[in-house]
């Protein structure tokens, strides 16, 4: 059951100094490409494009929003049209063209699972041409952890501070001089090959497993995930969501959450553009019908979902789970749901 | 040719007063700027706030609301309620940075015509001083989610 | 459809019939005549429709897949979209995608008897099943057809049922809910799972398929069972709020079925086994 | 802390209150526990900490509805429910609320004329911050003004924490989701988010407890409550402090002040 870290089998690692990292980034962006990284405003970090890499932060322990919107932005036209009801609607497809080669950089392990718990829900039977689109460009340069917090839990659902899964790219900081670099992919690959000679080859034997945030496992995940599956009926999602409020925060920071609405911008003379926009399972009109009907018409049903899903239904038809342990809803709930601890419960439950 | 910036403005009025008003301003024959679209309501009190706000997004420089002076409504305490409201509705837009300048609130009774032209011309120079209201639009028309088009944004926002 | 999921084939309204009050029927063919020559989908088969303009909404497609060259599809005018669909006229462009979903298992049910029993605006999924049944008549045995409504006003396809009450390879029974009958009305009077009660049908080798508003299905499960109808041979079709139609937008799922992939087909075994969230 | 749990105890036991809206501790600050039993009433804690508007949770119906319920209330949760109950949302009876004396103590107030005479003496919790953050706004010039909130709002992505949080956003049907007309743009983007909190501040007029909960809740920290501050602040400077006559927008002064109408 413990999570132990695996060495990359990605060898051998490469080494940048701290110096040469920005120099590297810089080379990234000149060669036109997007930077999306963290950057510290008001006292709270984000993901947001760079105008210069001197912007990037790297003191936090998590942002408060995850890098989703890299590949699923909040709102993304889907396609447009013109010329209303008349006989001669004109439909304009997606344009993919506008989407530019985009690098998330500083993003931790947790995130970069949760590109895969994305990619799951995207690639389900159908494919979603503009998730595609986006995950085609985009290169993930992942950060491990060196330190986590009270709320984090990725090694409870599989993850590790220093796994590279869903990177391209894993550095890792060893020492304060400079960091460890694993190079996953071949899109990591050609990223790094913009500032090759910034790179140098790992000292021999270095490890980084001790420079790796120690994240305790709170629980057996196999163990939650059966006894949630035999517990629709309990009483246990009455008692965890009575305080919930039925906001949306904790979906809308979420890395894996990827439910949407469907809604038309209309611009009038019958023109207009079709809208995807993020949604939560946690609002009361999720699930309303036009006769007024509800299938999850309160708070409980709807916390119930959110669980299973992810916990469930996710492994269950996707065969990937639906949170990689961030922490980011229970560091965002108005009212602290704090979701490990909600798992957490599980573990005692008797089925 | 004439290049001069020609302000859109929207007035929202309430038909007992000002719609009035503004009629006798046509059959007296008095002159006034051609830019105003007039809209007729029932009553003051039925002009939400929401409309005053989707003029500016869909094209308006300037906003005109008017309708009968205190005492006169048809409706006895119309104005009165949409005197509170726009009270605070305008400190609220200068308090987000909204122009209030842009938005010229007044009470023209049926028999002003005269001053309707007055509140029309006022209006029509004072917006057109302060230029077409490019913010507003660009803030609305603007999708968010879209980093780079925000970037953009951003760029080009003096 | 290129390969963007979302984009809708453009359609002709071709015909519009008012079926009942707020209730209408529009014809549609596809524009594109590669996609018009092309387009396949079996009973049972749901589709997004759009307005453009106002957005999409969700019905299943009320013809027969027997009839090539076109779709239909009912629906009552009840939201933001509907109302706007219905106020298109003839000849105009809206949009629609699909279909989606499973489908009801005509294939396996050759060589039973069928009893179709619908209420009100849930006569539309059926009557797809019912012209597909009628147009390959010589595969099912006796076609029974139970339908009530809360008024004779109410009730949808009113040629249709003329048509289906003068064949006589087909038994149709009409009912209408006590007060909604008119002086000139020859059906029957009563809500449906008493009438169906009354009609006594046989359950030997026959399949049932229910369809109405829950309240009608919650009632009506219990005189099938009575009858001798066993759980595997009821299907009934569920509809949830539905946005994306392909499983992603995370709205209609029951447990971990999903009714736009899973759905919206479901026998009654199948129901029993989900939670109760429909 | 223990006065609080064997009153909450004693009640529950004799079914004087059918649950108890409190605050326990949570990951790192107090939050809201919903105590219905002897176990629950346990974990309760109640000092001057514990600042979240709890009031929030007695308009649920699936939860509060119908049922007595005892409430720890800071000073501007008793704001809030004094409004709720003028605005006829709760009823006389089925609130007993449980306050803090300055030095700490316990305060149970059965009735309501109780917690309007509570709100009359004790003095309100410094609203400094939320003032000076307001005088720093209005500083600016227009134009500023403008930069900075539409470049706050922008960043918004609509999870309506800000409404959930809020005791006054009682509504089923929030405007927002009304769709015919669709009065404001469902998905986020810089000026429906503008407009939202536009709305959102305008329908909470002389309503609104002033709690900064709205702001508190928002988990991209967007200065919210200071727009429903100013709001507050404004309603008060125009309208004078608000009476159970009802909100300040549904009622009027014939000699109310203006100096912009023409």
């Amino acid at each position: 059951m413990e999570q132990k870290y695996i060495p990359s089998k990605y060898m051998p690692p490469k080494y940048i100094p701290k110096s040469s990292l920005k120099a590297w980034l810089a080379k990234v962006k000149d060669d036109g490409r997007h930077i999306y990284a963290p950057v510290t405003e008001n006292g709270k970090t984000n993901f947001k494009r760079v105008k210069s890499v001197d912007e990037i932060s790297m003191e936090h322990i998590q942002t408060a929003q995850s890098a989703k919107g890299a590949v699923f932005p909040r709102t993304e036209k889907l396609f447009s049209y013109a010329g209303g009801q008349q006989g001669d609607v004109a439909l304009q497809d997606y344009n993919p063209n506008d989407i530019p080669d985009t690098v998330v950089f500083g993003l931790h392990p947790c995130d970069a699972a949760a590109f895969k718990s994305l990619s799951g829900i995207f690639s389900w039977g159908a494919k979603d041409r503009p998730f595609d689109e986006r995950m085609k460009r985009v290169t993930l340069v992942g950060v491990s952890c060196g330190r986590s917090d009270v709320f984090c839990f990725c090694t409870s659902v599989g993850g590790h501070p220093g796994s590279a899964e869903g990177s391209d790219i894993l550095l890792t900081a060893v020492g304060n001089d400079g960091y460890l670099v694993e190079i996953i992919t071949d899109r990591g690959q050609a990223l790094v090959e913009k500032g090759a000679d910034l790179f140098e080859a790992a000292a021999a034997g270095v490890s980084k497993e001790e420079h790796l945030a120690s994240v305790p496992v709170r629980f057996s995940v196999e163990e939650v995930q059966r006894k949630m599956a035999g517990s629709f009926e309990d009483d246990i999602w009455k008692k965890q969501s009575a305080r919930c409020i039925g906001c949306g925060a904790c979906a809308f920071v979420c890395p894996a959450c990827a439910c949407f609405d469907i809604q038309e911008n209309a611009k009038g003379n019958g023109a207009g553009d079709r809208i995807r926009c993020w949604d939560s399972c946690g609002f009361s009109l999720f699930t309303l019908h036009t006769s007024g009907h509800n299938p999850r018409s309160v708070q409980s049903q709807r916390w119930r979902q959110r669980l299973l899903h992810k916990l469930c239904y996710m492994p269950d038809r996707l065969s990937v789970r639906g949170c990689t342990g961030c922490g980011r809803c229970s560091r965002a709930c108005p009212v602290d749901m704090n979701l490990a601890e909600h798992l957490k419960e599980f573990e005692r439950l008797k089925v | 040719m004439n290049t001069e910036f020609e302000p859109k403005i929207l007035a929202f009025v309430c038909n007992w007063c000002t719609y009035a008003g503004a009629d006798l301003t046509g059959t007296s024959r008095i002159k006034y700027a051609s830019n105003v679209k007039i809209v007729r309501f029932p009553c003051t009190g039925r002009i939400d706030f929401m409309l005053l706000l989707k003029a500016f997004a869909n094209g308006s420089d300037g906003v005109i609301v008017s309708g009968c002076h205190p005492n006169d409504c048809h409706y006895t305490s119309g104005n009165f309620h949409a005197r509170r409201r726009w009270i605070i509705f305008r400190g609220l837009l200068s308090f987000l940075g909204i122009d209030v300048r842009r938005i010229q609130f007044s009470w023209v009774s049926a028999a002003e015509g005269a001053k309707w032209a007055d509140v029309v011309n006022k209006t029509v120079a004072d917006v057109r001083a302060l230029g077409p209201y490019t913010e507003y639009r660009k803030a609305a028309e603007f999708l968010a989610g879209n980093e780079d088009v925000l970037l953009k944004e951003q760029e080009v926002t003096p | 459809m290129a390969d963007n999921i979302y984009l809708p084939y453009l359609a002709t309204i071709e015909k519009i019939t008012q079926e009942a009050p707020g209730v209408k029927t529009f014809r549609l063919k596809f524009k594109d005549e590669e996609v018009a020559r092309s387009f396949e989908f079996k009973a049972g088969q749901f589709g997004e429709y759009s307005a453009f303009g106002e957005g999409e909404c969700t019905f299943c497609i009320a013809s027969s897949p027997t009839r090539k060259g076109y779709i239909e599809c009912t629906f009552r005018e009840a939201g933001k979209v509907t109302s706007a669909l219905a106020r298109l006229e003839e000849g105009q462009t809206m949009g629609f995608r699909g279909p989606y979903g499973n489908t009801f298992p005509m294939d396996e049910w050759k060589g039973k008897s069928l009893l179709f029993i619908a209420g009100g605006i849930a006569l539309p999924p059926m009557r797809c099943v019912i012209w597909n049944a009628l147009d390959t008549r010589s595969s099912y045995k006796d076609i029974n057809i139970l339908y009530g409504a809360k008024s004779v006003a109410d009730l949808v396809y009113k040629h249709e049922l003329k048509e289906w009450e003068e064949r006589t390879d087909v038994n149709l029974l009409t009912t209408v809910d006590p007060g909604g009958e008119t002086p000139e009305w020859k059906g029957q009077v009563g809500f449906v799972p008493a009438v169906l009660e009354k009609m006594n049908p046989a359950s030997e080798n026959t399949i049932a398929v229910v369809c109405g508003p829950p309240v009608m299905i919650k009632f009506t499960f219990p005189v099938l069972d009575k009858l001798g109808f066993k759980p595997e041979n009821i299907y009934t079709t569920l509809e949830n709020r539905m946005k994306c139609g392909v499983g992603k937008c995370g709205r209609c799922n029951v447990g971990s079925k999903y009714v736009c992939k899973d759905g919206p087909v479901f026998s009654r075994a199948q129901l029993e086994a989900l939670p109760a969230e429909y | 802390m223990n006065e609080l749990r064997s009153k909450v105890k004693e009640l529950l036991g004799s079914k004087e209150i059918d649950l108890f809206v409190g605050y326990e501790q949570g990951t790192r600050l107090p939050r809201p526990l919903i105590a219905a039993s002897a176990e629950e009433a346990d974990r309760l804690i109640f000092d001057e900490n514990c600042t979240g508007n709890l009031a929030v949770y007695l308009t649920r119906r699936e939860l509060a509805g119908g049922k007595k319920v005892g409430i720890a209330a800071s000073y501007y949760a008793m704001r809030s429910i004094s409004r709720l109950l003028d605005e006829n949302q709760l009823r006389e009876g089925m609130v007993k609320v449980f306050g803090l004396t300055p030095d700490g103590g316990l305060k149970l107030l059965d009735a309501i004329a109780d917690v309007k005479q509570h709100l009359q003496e004790a003095s309100a919790p410094s609203r400094q911050v939320e003032d000076e953050w307001v005088k720093e706004i209005e500083d600016m010039p227009p134009a500023e003004r403008w930069k900075f909130w539409t470049g706050e709002l922008s960043k918004c992505f609509k999870c309506y924490a800000c409404r959930a949080a809020c005791p006054m956003c009682y509504c089923t049907k929030c405007i927002v989701e009304v769709n015919r007309p669709q009065w404001i743009q469902p998905w986020a983007a810089t000026m429906s988010n503008v407009e939202w909190q536009i709305s959102r501040v305008m329908h909470m007029a002389g309503r609104c407890a002033d709690c900064g909960a709205c702001g508190a809740a928002c988990p991209l920290g967007l200065p919210v409550h200071i727009i429903a501050h100013k709001m507050a602040e404004m309603v008060r400077q125009n309208f004078g402090e608000p009476t159970e006559k009802g909100n300040v927008l549904s009622t009027f002064n014939p000699n109310d002040e203006e100096n912009f109408i023409w």
